[in-house]
């Protein structure tokens, strides 16, 4: 096959293209159908797709803030809150703006143990975060490869799989999480991995929905026509191609394990007293608020809250942009 | 036409079976009358493709055109008969290990018809095309991948410069092109394609169909044409096999197809397609609609709608035979006749 | 015709969506009339702004879209300026639309029967045995077998014929003026296509209606339409008797569609072929919108053209036609 | 007038008998009285019984009071004494019974309608108060006809025993209390009304509704928001606060209650203490060391709200068997020169165990002793659980240091001492709880002395001296005791009561 | 439906069974309920005795298998606690719950389904982004803290509602019933409220996606061609559409709010079975809380069992007999 014959097919080429008269026009349209087309990849597409609500750009501000917060808690934070040998129970309920002789001013106030309010809620935060994230990676991974071997290799280990999934989504949240922790005892770790228990059957489910749709397309077929080996299929092809719905479910249910495992602590049962969640935070003050001590509930109650809602806006948004059936 | 025939289908079914679970079966005990849901989307089909022939495959939607292209792509296994490649038993071949699989599963490969759908969308061009010449191991010492991808995505009249770029970042056409590429790039000789250019615009189906058209000429390649749109079919191919709820009624080079359809059904098919140079046409369309393929009438497959249906047509399924030079027809009427 | 009105004279119609980067036309100076008893093609390749033309006509262009100027005249009555109350009393009465894919026209959670007397009671005060009455007749004459089991049924069961068939019946219940189809067998197999153009031909004979037939298929319109409008970028480009129209196109893009189709040339022959891609509305070039694929076109074509009747009935929006006594000629 | 009490928790059942539990016992002491009382700060006083005394070692007489009928009016007889005593380990699925009070009893009989001789099989001075903790039930009720006769191995006379289901219907409900049995809708309220016809001074309110709202929160939103009359411990934080409201009054009392902390000194392992090897606490030096590194006065201030009373031994002052004893002073640094001396300079880990929904506070007060602990170079960290788990960890020996509170049921000295410090001998009853496994033979030879003197004096002398030498030896660390309080509406006052029971008897009209 | 019913119950025996065994070795795994439940003042004797009567010095297996005959007898066990039956007791509490429940969702699906439609339509104005701005905060506050929140501000400072409890009853029907009452439903408010909350934010999302989703469809558009008034259009095109998600996920919700209802329950003192579920962990009164989760179970069968029905009957391309799961 020539070039010349072919020429017309592709215009789109300038190099098959003489500058004459035309040459102008055709750059004109090159640059059109890039206008068009984008010359974006997929993320930049995304981000500005993203940065169309100003509420989620938002929200994703002061979730990244929240997180260097939390993040870099012990360098930042006047006080390790974690650390006894920094606290005095002397400075116990003091209230917000009290000076003292072995601190300095607790911005914030302090609870009953001294604690400086603002230092325990950085670290709360860093615990909340880390468990809500923590807890997320780990079911995300697990969900995803379950949810994948289901969808791929499809027959009675997705009968199997998929009726645990269901057994287990149709139990509440709360429910498991109460009776694991109950069995399990106190500890972070014990927290994790009851929300864990929790969570992975979202993925699996939503993974091997989108996966069973994804299998469908031709693309995978193509894939499977050039031989290429079924690990890459699965791994190369189909499982980025599931992602998307997965992180929205992902972000939103961080916000999900945060909440929850502030009810837990809240009921109790969460994570141990002496490395204080935000949850924890509040259940503690909780007894205080009546009386007046609002800060040592109140402040952590208002970090809690910005956290929640600014994952939930990023990840309302993320559900919009990510959504093929909303975009035309 | 060449001796041998390139590919060779041999009374090739395709059936999916919806079996009877467990509660199921334990309703059938109490008395329920349910039973396994078949549909037999290719059913006993015979044809072969010469090498460097382009076989035209017609049929309405359903009845079982790109379930026989999956087949022949090797991308479903069939329930029953035989596919020959090159005069080998393709399951036999494709059973083994190494370079005879190898060469089977890459000279077989298959065009789809959703430009939109048949694309990974996470992957830039230079991978789609790419990937499966690296993975096999296809690219000559010393050229390099880069290179070979340029090569194929100048064929098919896609500029290399854009090599980078994702599939949404492209025309419909394009994309196309690109979907060709990647089949190219592993140097098939037999292409399947499914409804290739049924999803572009006219002037770019134009486009396509004529990269078609000179890729077989300078590749030497051979095509088995899967459409519904008969203008397509009759432009472009050499034979063409018209199918009917799964099963083949009638093949015929396409110059005599056209010039004297003999099955009921190719007739009315035939009457039917709109032509831009039938204007003001009176339609007069065939009673009936395509009858579901779970549940397909009986005998000849066609006879619910067909103007000729006899007593015989209801109950005896009609043989594919001889009705004139290549051509082969099933319908009882040419035993009357 | 002189002192005639048209059911439907369209004039200069524009209609913009709202984007980022500023106002997009998706039509843009859309002129043409349809007649009492008249089949107008409406040619055009995806994205052409056939639908939208449709829709702008009936008022159903949703935001961030809008008509944006040009008038409407339905009956020598501009319907740009109507109330949406007014607007709703005409639409499904006077006009009528139906869509291209019938799996999706029907509300899949809605028997038969409710979508299609609610159409009726949309306009009239009719007893519901009345409304069902006509129903049943109206199914009957797109020939749907057994009406009154079928009016009791979900669109689910029905096939695509079926339903589109039914989608039909609901656009002729209440006996509308003009019907706009927005390529309604564009998703059917060719036997069902048949079907269903044989039911709209013989109805428009029969009752009168004028109707807008949309498609990007000029083997359809050839066999259907008495006049046929082919648009680009969305422009008329072209309009004229189906015979001018497909016999002598003047327009070179007009021209180089039929040259594509593959059953007007020889077989196994290269296709003519218009070259490039259809471009998109955000970046239309200057001047005339083809002139990039045209291969007519010349630094004249960098200021837009007009709309000129060469031919009586005739006209085309070109500087350089390709005028009667021209040859159509078959590029090898 | 009606009365409505916000209740921290729920009687588990309304069988007097079925389990020995606070709430429990003192909605059982408004319908089934006790043949002995015991008043606000414990002590006894004639209830059902007129008068008592021993009329040997090992023989205890009582006098019935006369003219005392049950709410259906049968009158009170020995009979019902006996029947009661026969029952109480015949309860079915009955989770903690109440037999340790009857089982000293050796044998019972009664002379006349009005008299009863109790015997024991040694001296067992222990005997009146025991019998302030269960109360009398009507025999008649339960269908007793005929005659019955005490017997340990087994009553004669009875066929059958009630189920605990008909005394929460209300169809057992027979007591000779001031009040008598109106409904009880489990988790939701217990109606009492008055007893018109009571022996003693009638009560002034006509209907009482014990309310459950075990969360603190909603149990001080629902006084201030006018629902209930009266609540049980309001957590300490809210007092200041409803204090100052004009609507309502707080009182709090000292209650029988001492928190303190045991400390592993069994072996020399120990699971809780890490860093060193052996056990340290095994040294005396070392748990001096800890208990002069607790600021207890801090901790009353700061997490008690002041609602608590540092403790120097096991019985707040003014009990039977207190000395009573100063707290250890805070004093980190003999605490640091202790910790030396016994060649622990460099220190050790330490983990404390508590129960987080126990006691008042009791997770913060453990964590503010992690804190003193860490201040003098023990670093330590605590590990907080629910009860239950707490509990049962406990048992199984788990902790090294533990935070855990004890309530004198019986309200004398002898009851933390022989279930928290003495030896754990199970026949003898002795060191049930005593989870740190102090074991000092001369301690458990001064409490077998104290628990066979009958003569009151001599036994608290005793009490003091066992007290006393427990302190020294720095067998456990008392912490505090708890004051309980109690808020309620204006115009009505309440004695607070060291068993911290909630008396509908002990709320009254303000003047 | 013979085959959807065979389906069903082989699947539901399965499940129960499966339940019945981790829950019960879950819940009997731990700590042991006797050093909770005993007074301490008991001695060893006292112990044994009491850890006899209530059968925990059996081997695990054995208790299991004299669970198993009971359960398949109807007896859940007695409770360690409360000496009665543990279904019973669970039984007496439910209707408190299910009231509780079933308000909040009433609360729910009649403020929630209206805005969510609305943000629907219109989701680029401002009502739109208002109700959604609103929903997302329902979402992320933590329910305690709202129930806080809601007792504070309109218990105590504004004196307009109880704080607590449940209020007078009235029998109905033999349950008794606490929405008859002006008391009854004064008390019911805030709880609900509270429960609702978060289920309103479900519902608002859900409605809003199917009414975007809906509306973008093109039998909306084939319904508007038709002439029908917006109200028509919306009201019974859009909404029967979205009601097929809402009323699903709703129904599989209602199990969930009664799970929930752990948490308003202990804020509120409302004396409903999620309280005696956290008091019966805390008193390790095992054969309540293996009661509970059983009970749990079988709602959550039926519960899926109406939510299939029903949602045949809405959506006419389900047939019962291809729902699996
Ligand atoms: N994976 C499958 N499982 C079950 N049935 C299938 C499957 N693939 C195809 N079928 C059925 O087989 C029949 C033939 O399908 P096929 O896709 O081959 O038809 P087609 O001729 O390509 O139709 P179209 O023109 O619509 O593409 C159809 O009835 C279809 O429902
Ligand atoms: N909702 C919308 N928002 C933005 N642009 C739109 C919208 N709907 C249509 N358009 C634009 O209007 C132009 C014309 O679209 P229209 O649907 O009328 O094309 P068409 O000729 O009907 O094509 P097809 O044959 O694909 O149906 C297109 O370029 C499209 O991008
Ligand atoms: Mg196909
Ligand atoms: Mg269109
Ligand atoms: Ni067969």
């Amino acid at each position: 096959m020539s070039q010349s014959t072919d020429a017309p097919a592709i215009a789109e080429s300038p190099a098959a293209t003489d500058y004459d008269a035309l040459s102008e026009d055709v750059r004109e349209m090159e640059e059109g159908s890039a206008a068009t087309l984008g010359t974006q990849t997929p993320l930049r597409r995304f981000l500005s797709d993203f940065a169309e609500s100003p509420l989620a750009v938002g929200g994703f501000v002061v979730f990244v803030l929240v997180a260097l917060l939390a993040v870099f808690a012990n360098v930042i934070a006047p006080q390790n809150p974690y650390d006894l040998m920094q606290l005095s129970i002397l400075d116990g309920n003091l209230p917000p703006g009290a000076p003292s002789a072995n601190f300095g001013t607790y911005l914030l106030g302090t609870d009953d143990q001294g604690r400086d309010m603002l230092s325990a809620i950085m670290f709360g935060l860093r615990m909340s975060l880390a468990v809500g994230a923590g807890s997320t990676v780990i079911a995300l991974a697990i969900g995803l490869s379950v949810g994948l071997m289901a969808a791929y290799f499809g027959g009675w280990l997705d009968t199997i799989i998929m009726r645990i999934v269901d057994i287990q989504l149709s139990f509440p949240a709360i429910l498991i999480a109460l009776i694991l922790l109950s069995i399990l005892g106190k500890g972070v770790d014990k927290v994790l991995i009851a929300l864990v228990a929790v969570q992975w059957a979202y993925y699996a489910r939503t993974v091997r929905g989108t996966a069973l749709v994804e299998r469908r397309r031709e693309y995978i077929e193509a894939a499977q026509c050039l031989a290429l080996p079924t690990r890459r299929v699965v791994f190369r092809h189909l499982l980025p191609n599931c992602l998307p719905p997965l992180i929205v479910v992902a972000t939103v249910q961080v916000a999900h394990a945060i909440a929850l495992e502030a009810t837990l602590s809240f009921l109790g049962i969460g994570v141990p007293i002496t490395e204080p969640s935000l949850g924890l935070l509040i259940a503690n003050g909780f007894e205080y608020m009546l009386s007046g001590q609002y800060w040592i509930s109140f402040f952590p109650g208002v970090a809690l809250l910005v956290t929640i809602v600014s994952i939930n806006l990023v990840g309302d948004q993320l559900r919009d942009v990510l959504n093929p059936r909303l975009r035309r | 036409m060449t001796a041998a025939p390139l590919l060779r289908l041999e009374d090739v079914s395709k059936r999916f079976v919806k079996h009877l679970d467990f509660a199921e079966k334990i309703a059938n005990r109490l008395g329920a009358h349910i039973r396994e849901q078949v549909v037999h989307a290719v059913d006993h089909v015979s044809f072969d493709v010469g090498q460097g022939e382009v076989v035209g495959l017609v049929g309405e939607s359903g009845c079982g055109k790109s379930t026989l292209g999956r087949v022949v792509a090797g991308i479903h296994p069939q329930s029953d008969g035989h596919v020959y490649y090159r005069d080998r038993d393709v399951a036999a071949v494709r059973a083994g290990e190494g370079a005879e699989a190898k060469r089977y599963a890459l000279g077989v490969q298959m065009i789809f018809q959703d430009p939109f759908a048949s694309l990974n969308p996470r992957l830039r061009v230079r991978d789609i095309v790419g990937e499966a010449p690296r993975v096999h191991g296809l690219v000559d010492e010393g050229s390099s991948l880069d290179d070979y991808v340029d090569d194929v995505m100048r064929r098919v009249g896609l500029d290399p410069a854009f090599k980078r770029r994702y599939p949404h970042q492209f025309s419909g056409g394009q994309r196309q092109r690109i979907g060709i590429a990647r089949a190219l790039a592993v140097k098939p000789e037999f292409l399947v394609c499914d409804e290739a250019v049924a999803a572009l615009d006219v002037s770019i189906q134009a486009q396509v169909l004529n990269l078609f058209m000179d890729l077989r000429a300078d590749l030497d390649l051979t095509y088995l044409f899967i459409s519904h749109d008969l203008s397509v079919v009759e432009h472009l191919s050499d034979r063409v096999v018209i199918m009917y709820l799964g099963r083949v009624v009638e093949i015929a080079p396409t110059p005599d197809l056209f010039a004297a359809p003999n099955h009921p059904y190719t007739q009315a098919l035939l009457e039917q397609v709109p032509r831009i140079d039938g204007r003001k046409k009176a339609f007069t369309p065939i009673k009936g609609e395509i009858p579901s393929p779970l549940d397909p009438p009986p005998g000849c497959h066609f006879h619910p709608r067909c103007p000729h249906a006899m007593d015989r047509c209801r109950v005896e399924r009609p043989a594919s035979k001889p009705v004139g030079a290549g051509r082969l027809s099933a319908c009882h009427l040419n035993d009357t006749a | 015709m002189p002192e005639h009105t048209p059911t439907l004279a369209v004039e200069d119609l524009r209609t913009v969506f709202r984007s980022k980067a500023g106002d997009v036309a998706a039509v843009d100076g859309v002129s043409f009339s349809v007649d009492r008893g008249e089949v107008l093609g409406l040619v055009g390749e995806s994205g052409s702004g056939k639908s939208v033309t449709g829709f702008s006509i009936i008022g159903l262009v949703d935001p961030p879209g809008r008509v944006a100027g040009g008038r409407v005249l339905y009956k020598g009555r501009d319907l740009a300026g109507l109330s949406e109350a007014r607007m709703r009393a005409l639409r499904g009465r006077e006009i009528a639309m139906i869509f291209q894919d019938p799996m999706m026209t029907l509300n899949p959670v809605l028997r038969i029967d409710t979508q299609m007397i609610e159409a009726i009671r949309a306009h009239e005060r009719v007893s519901e045995k009345a409304a069902r009455a006509r129903c049943r007749d109206a199914l009957g004459r797109v020939g749907i077998p057994a009406p009154d089991e079928r009016l009791t049924a979900y669109p689910h069961q029905f096939s695509g014929g079926m339903r589109q068939r039914v989608a039909i019946a609901i656009a002729l219940l209440n006996a509308p003026d003009l019907i706009i189809a927005d390529e309604p067998t564009t998703a059917l197999d060719v036997t069902v296509q048949a079907q269903i153009l044989y039911e709209v031909q013989a109805l428009c004979r029969d009752t009168g209606t004028a109707l807008i037939w949309i498609t990007h298929d000029l083997a359809v319109v050839a066999g259907l339409a008495d006049r046929i409008a082919v648009m680009y970028a969305g422009k008329v480009v072209e309009t004229g008797s189906t015979d001018q129209v497909l016999d002598h196109p003047m327009h070179p893009y007009t021209h180089g569609l039929i040259g594509s189709v593959p059953s007007e040339n020889r077989r196994g022959q290269r296709l003519s072929q218009i070259p490039g891609m259809t471009p998109s509305p955000l970046a239309l070039p200057s001047g005339c919108a083809f002139r990039t694929r045209c291969p007519r076109a010349d630094a004249a074509c960098r200021q837009p053209p007009d709309m000129v009747e060469r031919v009586p009935g005739h006209a085309a929006r070109c500087f350089h036609p390709h005028l009667t006594g021209e040859a159509v000629e078959v590029p090898a | 007038e009606d009365i409505v009490i916000g209740a921290a928790a729920e009687p588990s059942a309304m069988d007097p008998h079925y389990h020995n539990l606070s709430p429990n016992n003192a909605i059982r002491n408004h319908i089934f009285e006790s043949l002995v009382g015991q008043d606000e700060t414990q002590r006894l006083y004639p209830l059902l019984a007129e008068s008592w005394q021993p009329l040997d070692d090992t023989t205890w007489e009582f006098k019935l009071r006369e003219g005392v009928t049950f709410h259906d009016g049968t009158p009170f007889t020995a009979k019902d004494v006996i029947y009661t005593v026969c029952r109480i380990p015949n309860v079915p699925n009955s989770p903690s019974s109440f037999t340790a009070y009857t089982k000293a009893i050796a044998d019972m009989e009664a002379p006349d309608d009005h008299t009863l001789i109790i015997k024991t099989d040694g001296p067992y001075p222990l005997i009146p108060t025991e019998l302030s903790t269960w109360g009398i039930v009507s025999a008649a009720t339960m269908g007793i006809t005929g005659d019955i006769a005490f017997d340990r191995d087994g009553c004669t006379g009875i066929d059958s025993w009630p189920e605990t289901d008909d005394f929460n219907n209300g169809t057992l409900m027979n007591g000779t209390g001031p009040y008598q049995f109106e409904e009880f809708v489990k988790g939701e309220r217990l109606v009492l009304k008055k007893n018109p016809d009571y022996w003693g001074e009638v009560e002034p309110w006509d209907t009482v509704t014990y309310r459950p709202i075990t969360s603190a929160g909603p149990r001080v939103a629902a006084l201030l928001a006018g629902d209930v009359d009266l609540i049980e411990a309001p957590p300490v934080q809210d007092l200041p606060r409803l204090r100052e409201d004009a609507a309502v009054d707080v009182v709090q009392g000292m209650s029988n209650r001492v928190i303190y902390l045991h400390m592993d000194q069994h072996d020399s392992e120990t699971p809780g203490i890490t860093g060193v090897d052996g056990n340290p606490l095994l040294d005396i030096r070392v748990r001096e060391a800890l208990s002069k590194a607790i600021n207890r006065e801090a901790i009353v201030a700061k997490i008690m709200d002041g609602v608590a009373v540092p403790a120097g031994e096991l019985l707040p002052p003014g009990m039977f068997g207190a000395n009573p004893l100063e707290p250890d002073p805070y004093d980190p640094a003999a605490a640091k020169a202790l910790l030396a001396e016994a060649g622990y300079e460099d220190g050790f880990e330490v983990v404390i165990g508590t129960p987080n929904d126990r006691y008042m506070n009791d997770a913060k007060v453990a964590q503010a002793i992690a804190q003193m602990f860490t201040q003098v170079g023990l670093p330590t960290t605590v590990d907080a659980t629910t009860k239950s788990v707490f509990f049962s960890r406990r048992n199984n020996y788990e902790f090294s240091v533990y935070l855990a509170g004890w309530g004198a049921g019986t309200g004398e000295m002898s009851s933390p001492l022989k279930a928290l410090v003495a030896s754990p001998i199970p026949e003898k009853g002795y060191g049930g709880t005593n989870r740190g496994r102090y074991s000092d033979p001369t301690f458990d030879a001064m409490l077998d002395e104290a628990l066979s003197t009958v003569d009151e004096a001599a036994r608290e002398a005793v009490l003091q001296k066992a007290s006393a030498y427990a302190m020294e030896q720095y067998a456990i660390l008392p912490l505090h005791f708890e004051v309980t309080p109690w808020a309620f509406r204006q115009g009505l006052t309440y004695t607070p009561r060291a068993d911290q029971y909630t008396l509908a008897m002990g709320i009254r009209p303000a003047e | 439906m013979l085959v959807y019913f065979i389906r069903r119950l082989t699947q539901s025996v399965v499940v129960v069974f499966l339940m019945a065994a981790i829950v019960f070795l879950g819940v009997y795994a731990i700590g042991n309920p006797i050093d909770v439940l005993i007074n301490p003042e008991a001695d060893q004797a006292e112990r044994a005795a009491a850890i006899a009567r209530l059968g925990l010095d059996k081997p695990l297996w054995e208790q299991f298998g004299i669970f198993l005959g009971n359960a398949l007898q109807g007896d859940l066990g007695t409770s360690f606690v409360h000496g009665t039956s543990a279904l019973t007791l669970i039984l007496d509490r439910f209707p408190a719950t299910f009231e509780l429940a079933v308000a909040a969702m009433l609360m729910a699906i009649l403020v929630g389904i209206p805005l969510g439609v609305i943000a629907g339509l219109y989701p680029d104005r401002a009502v739109g982004r208002i109700i959604m701005g609103g929903s997302i905060l329902g979402f992320s506050l933590p329910t305690f803290w709202v129930g806080l929140m809601l007792i504070m501000v309109f218990a105590v400072f504004l004196g307009w509602l109880p704080a607590a409890g449940r209020g007078d009853t009235v029998d109905l029907a033999g349950v008794p019933v606490s929405f008859l009452t002006w008391d009854g439903l004064s008390h019911l408010f805030l709880p609900a409220l509270n429960l609702a909350l978060f289920k309103t934010s479900l519902v608002i999302r859900l409605a809003r996606a199917g009414t975007r989703e809906v509306m973008l469809q093109d039998y909306i558009k084939f319904a508007r061609a038709k002439g029908l008034t917006k109200r028509r259009v919306v009201g019974v095109h859009v909404m029967k559409n979205i009601m097929i998600p809402v009323v699903t996920v709703l129904g599989l919700e209602l199990g969930s709010v009664i799970a929930f209802a752990v948490v308003t329950e202990t804020v509120f003192a409302w004396p409903g079975i999620g309280k005696l579920l956290i008091d019966s962990i805390g008193n390790l009164d095992r054969p309540v809380v293996v009661a509970y989760l059983m009970l749990t179970v079988f709602l959550f069968i039926v519960i899926n069992f109406a939510v299939d029905v029903l949602y045949s009957i809405l959506d006419p391309r389900v047939r019962l007999s291809d729902t699996k799961g």
